[in-house]
């Protein structure tokens, strides 16, 4: 096991992958930088985030491909290239971006292999950082993972620690399906012990976090660190919980949540994007639906509020759900008579 | 000019302008009895470019395609009863009745799938290229597209992308005046299709897309330049469609005997048998028009007959796996 | 009150509007059709599903706007206009091709006046024909309305009936706010009675269609007509529901909603999305949380599988939710113990 | 060429360009502090094209904006205080600290927002283009956009669209060279922006954006023609950022001496000082820079005194009326 960053996870696996497969290429807005301009250095950047550096060096401008400011076209090239025999590792630079590149997610990568009664496969990846906190305002922070989700024949993944990044990208990259791979950039300097060499988490398996018979909180992508801050304090006064981490909302581990849903009865499910038609609200229909007869209390949904994201520090503390309400929606239905 | 073609291309290229022929036309009753749902699409009219740029293509060249897209399916050498039966629902077709006339693809013969979405098409054909590119072994992809798919941003991004990434894809824009019921002199703001693609840095030619010949020649050489690894390029045919934009479509837009007029002047499949006068005999081309016919019968017949899907259907094929 | 069918319906109240307001124009493709082209008739179209039939001739090409097939600046066109002074009113074909206009719509529209602390108003309204039932297949017949509801800054209406078509498009027009206005493809041929002249529906407020003791119905756009359907014969055996049409999902009427299940505590919610992140789950969930105490058995969640809409006839009928699984749902929340 | 505009023309846009300076080198140096948060985009270097623009613009004409969008607000006259109070997040901000530095807008003044989504502004500036052109008193709107949003399938959507409808829209683009790390004569396939938006069917014209003069009489002749119903147009001015592309950014993709050189040889405040000499003494500009200097110093003491927003504004100003 290695310390290291998100980030440097992510970095690792995008290094190995193109190693082992020659099919595998990454292209989007400044993957490498440099391209073109006066003479500063050819790999100016690495991606914005700097989750592709390094790439270009080893790699060269076939694989590592600098695109234009043209979202939906660079989806495209991934997804037209996947299905003659790459496959494609787009990045969007932000998760909003998608609001440009839609069509090719939704209507093209979603839909091809059912359109064609199973002849095409789509193995494309399309990595999008997301998520508030780093007061980047209303069009640069949001959560965008609901909407894509809610799309039949994509996949989405979200990874909350360093070791999930390496072991879901790693899956993500191998799958012949589709996949929206979203990155919290608020994550990218998180660090943790991260498996050596190769290391694939099953898309579709949560992890169970923290183990506790009061209550079950389900969390996914940055929400499970507030969520872990919330368990700590709660545990100070002897309230104990599960924590699943979803890893991928879609596969969706139905199992997982049910089973703790049984054994608790109460439910705490917490989610950074607006409340309507979220994860939140799509897991707490789910469990009124399929975990009735084990619910004891209403289900608590902790969610941003119906409302863009807000620039200035003051308000996005107030908009970003944090330990504080995870804390008080715990004690809620722990305290649900 | 001299035709260059053996007399063996000359007849296949006949046969398979014919085949779209006889498929749309064929198509056009039998929507009529109401059989056939959905939205379709026919190509009759613009026969000459699919055939003539599909002709130069193996199975490994790509193509993407459009709502209009029988025609390059056939040319690029889809199963035409699989195809009819397709457009008919049946689990027989090439996508088991779960696309459509809109959504025909036959991946195994590098047909990337006809497309809903006007100018999808675009981006997802520049990626094929750099597939082709990738595996340097000189294959190319073809993005078809009508004169309303290049006011799409996508398709305008893709233009731009394809320059920048030096892919060997090429445009092909079948200018036949319309999108939907809208002229393309009023939709394209330059009135210059093939002009303000060339203003993204591309090769472009335009030609007349009612010639078999000349779409072929033009190709040879744009295909020449792409396989090559000079970079993408566009050619602008000007062709005319014989149907309305859809089957159902009223043609109010379209002045009274304009059909009628380019039936009788624009015809792609007259212009090729006088083209080809005193060297194929008519007798011969008769033949195929026979067999072609028969095929097409066939292919009706087939796909009556055939079995719907079954209901459990509705859920395979989403994902190659999921969980 | 007149019979008339659901286009007849908008199609009166766009006259009507643009008649009132000289500030309301309409756009997109072939609204008019027949603009160049060879000498065929200047208003060739219309509209393809004629809704915006006869604005031409009576209002003329500077507010009945022939566009080229360009989504994303088809909506960023009336919004533009709209946050400098106009009502644009924006046709997109298709539902489905939202996916390339959906910047405009999310990251422009929804997001203009928070952004801007107050100061922007963007009174644009999006109408979006939507839903399967034609045999359009994958890219032609999604709901979208499940997308456009989770995202704070628009309003989501979708009429179930030329009454309500009628109401909801004049409120949407009039509405300070943008509107994604959610019109089914199947529906435009249906006839009913429709108030004479000026005919406004408050946002955010549902309709009662129908009372009952034994459940709670709610649904919205053409799956209100199915539930009709289902209660029909459910009344013949006795079982009597509420049937909430919601007539807009954002906002949403809560308090109708609560009161129903409050009095039922059993519910059947019908949806035509797939199931993940839909209307069905987001009420759901809603109820779950604030109605938890109130219900006597799981909510059943009528909706499209988690699938792209197929093209034939034999697999688009078993997509869709139809009478027999309303039927069967209330059924089981009935004989719930 | 002779300078037609009158001394006190004169003396506002140099105090514009040095306003917008002066606000920039300032929140270079705050932002080191860490007191302002999220993405900044400085303006510095490219003054002369948003003051030559708006010089000739009133408030009921509109601007559409970019990420890089101070200048454009001070050019078009919105409060520099309270601008400064938003890029802080306060409470006094121009958008009560909700947009920050990429959402300025001042509605009130014609200017319909900076604007975070590359190239949105394209189509938001043909639709307030429409707008005036229903009123029909001749008013115009600009779209702002840099050499990298030309890329993007909105705008070129937006120039078609604007052609088609013929609408008094005039695109602005400032070519500085880069988008983000990339180079634009990487990016824009062809090289030349001027050319390929001119062949979307538009009157171009190309200039020096460093020099105040030569984008004021550029602008003069588009406005002319898009004020008296001719349709859209575009003009292109070469120009060059003097930070990085947001702050924080190491620009490891410039030349060494890059930003030195073009602070030496390229700034449009020494530049116009230059061209007026002989006509207006250096002594009355230097008043200037002081006034503007004091007033840069105000507008930070203010914006870092006022209160922040309180947190129950997250939920307010979503919609006009909700319910
Ligand atoms: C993105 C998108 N917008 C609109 C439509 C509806 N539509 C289908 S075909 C068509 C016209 C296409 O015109 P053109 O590209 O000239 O092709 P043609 O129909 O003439 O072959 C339109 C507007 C669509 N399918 N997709
Ligand atoms: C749709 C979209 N894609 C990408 C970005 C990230 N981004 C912000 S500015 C920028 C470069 C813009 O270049 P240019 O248009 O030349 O403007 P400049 O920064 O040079 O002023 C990019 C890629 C964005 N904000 N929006
Ligand atoms: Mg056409
Ligand atoms: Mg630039």
């Amino acid at each position: 096991m290695a310390v290291m960053t998100y980030r440097e996870a992510l970095n690792e696996v995008l290094h190995r992958e193109m190693e082992r497969d020659p099919a595998v290429f990454v292209c989007g807005e400044d993957v490498s930088g440099g391209a073109g301009g006066t003479s500063g250095e050819r790999e100016a950047s690495g991606g914005i985030f700097g989750v592709t550096s390094g790439l270009l060096p080893k790699f060269g401008e076939d694989r590592v491909i600098d695109t234009p400011i043209s979202e939906n076209a660079i989806v495209g090239l991934a997804v037209g290239a996947s299905l003659a025999g790459k496959r494609g590792v787009a990045e969007i630079m932000f998760a909003d971006f998608l609001g440009l590149a839609l069509d090719q997610t939704m209507n093209q990568a979603a839909k091809f292999r059912y359109m064609s009664g199973g002849k095409a496969k789509c193995p494309v990846v399309i990595r999008v950082p997301y998520g508030a906190g780093m007061n980047m305002a209303a069009q640069h922070s949001q959560t965008m993972y609901q909407i894509i989700t809610s799309i039949p024949g994509l996949k989405v993944a979200m990874p909350s620690t360093p070791a999930d990044a390496k072991g879901l990208l790693t899956a993500a990259i191998r799958d012949d399906d589709p996949v929206v791979f979203f990155e919290h950039k608020a994550m990218y300097g998180r660090k943790g012990e991260v498996p050596d060499g190769e290391y694939i988490l099953p898309f579709g398996k949560a992890s169970l976090v923290a183990e506790g018979d009061d209550a079950t909180i389900i969390a996914m992508g940055r929400m499970v660190s507030f969520a872990e801050k919330a368990l700590a304090s709660l545990a100070a006064d002897g309230v104990n919980c599960d924590l699943i981490d979803l890893r991928t909302t879609s596969p969706l581990d139905e199992d997982a949540i049910l089973d703790s849903v049984e054994k608790t009865g109460r439910v705490v499910v917490v989610d950074e994007c607006p409340p309507r038609c979220s994860i939140a609200s799509d897991i707490a229909g789910f469990i009124a639906s399929h975990g009735f007869s084990s619910l004891k209390a209403p289900i608590q949904q902790v969610t941003a509020p119906h409302a863009p994201v807000p620039f200035s520090k003051d308000l996005e503390r107030a908009y970003v759900p944090g330990p504080t309400q995870i804390e008080t929606a715990v004690r809620r239905v722990v305290g649900y008579k | 000019m001299a035709i260059q073609q053996s007399d063996d291309q000359l007849l296949r290229a006949y046969r398979q302008m014919k085949t779209i022929r006889e498929f749309e036309e064929r198509l056009h009753k039998e929507i009529m009895t109401g059989e056939i749902a959905g939205f379709t699409h026919l190509y009759a009219g613009q026969e000459a470019v699919a055939v003539g740029v599909c002709e130069h293509l193996d199975e490994k060249d790509l193509i993407v395609s459009t709502h209009r897209g029988h025609g390059h399916c056939i040319a690029k050498g889809c199963d035409v009863k699989a195809m009819m039966a397709e457009i008919y629902g049946r689990a027989t077709g090439l996508g088991k009745g779960k696309g459509g006339s809109m959504h025909i693809a036959d991946f195994d013969k590098g047909m990337l799938g006809a497309n809903g979405i006007v100018g999808a098409g675009g981006p997802l054909a520049v990626g094929a290229a750099l597939s082709a590119k990738l595996d340097g072994e000189g294959r190319v992809a073809i993005s078809f597209g009508g004169d309303g798919s290049v006011n799409q941003g996508a398709v305008l991004e893709a233009m731009n992308m394809a320059v920048v990434i030096k892919a060997p894809a090429i445009f092909v824009i079948e200018n036949n005046g319309y999108s939907e019921h809208t002229g393309a002199d009023y939709a394209v703001g330059s009135r210059d299709i093939s002009a303000r693609s060339e203003a993204f840095g591309m090769k472009s030619i335009k030609a007349d897309g009612c010639d078999y010949f000349a779409v072929y020649d033009a190709m040879a050489e744009l295909l020449d330049h792409a396989r090559a690894g000079k970079g993408p390029c566009v050619a602008e045919f000007m062709t005319t469609r014989f149907f309305g934009h859809f089957e159902g479509d009223p043609q109010k837009y379209r002045a009274k005997d304009e059909v009628k007029r380019h039936r009788a002047e624009m015809d792609c499949l007259r212009n090729f048998r006088n083209r080809v006068e005193g060297r194929i005999v008519a007798a011969v081309l008769d033949a195929i028009d026979e067999e072609v016919l028969a095929l097409i019968d066939e292919a009706v017949d087939g796909a009556r007959s055939a079995p719907g899907p079954d209901a459990a259907e509705v859920t395979t094929d989403v994902y190659v796996s999921y969980q």
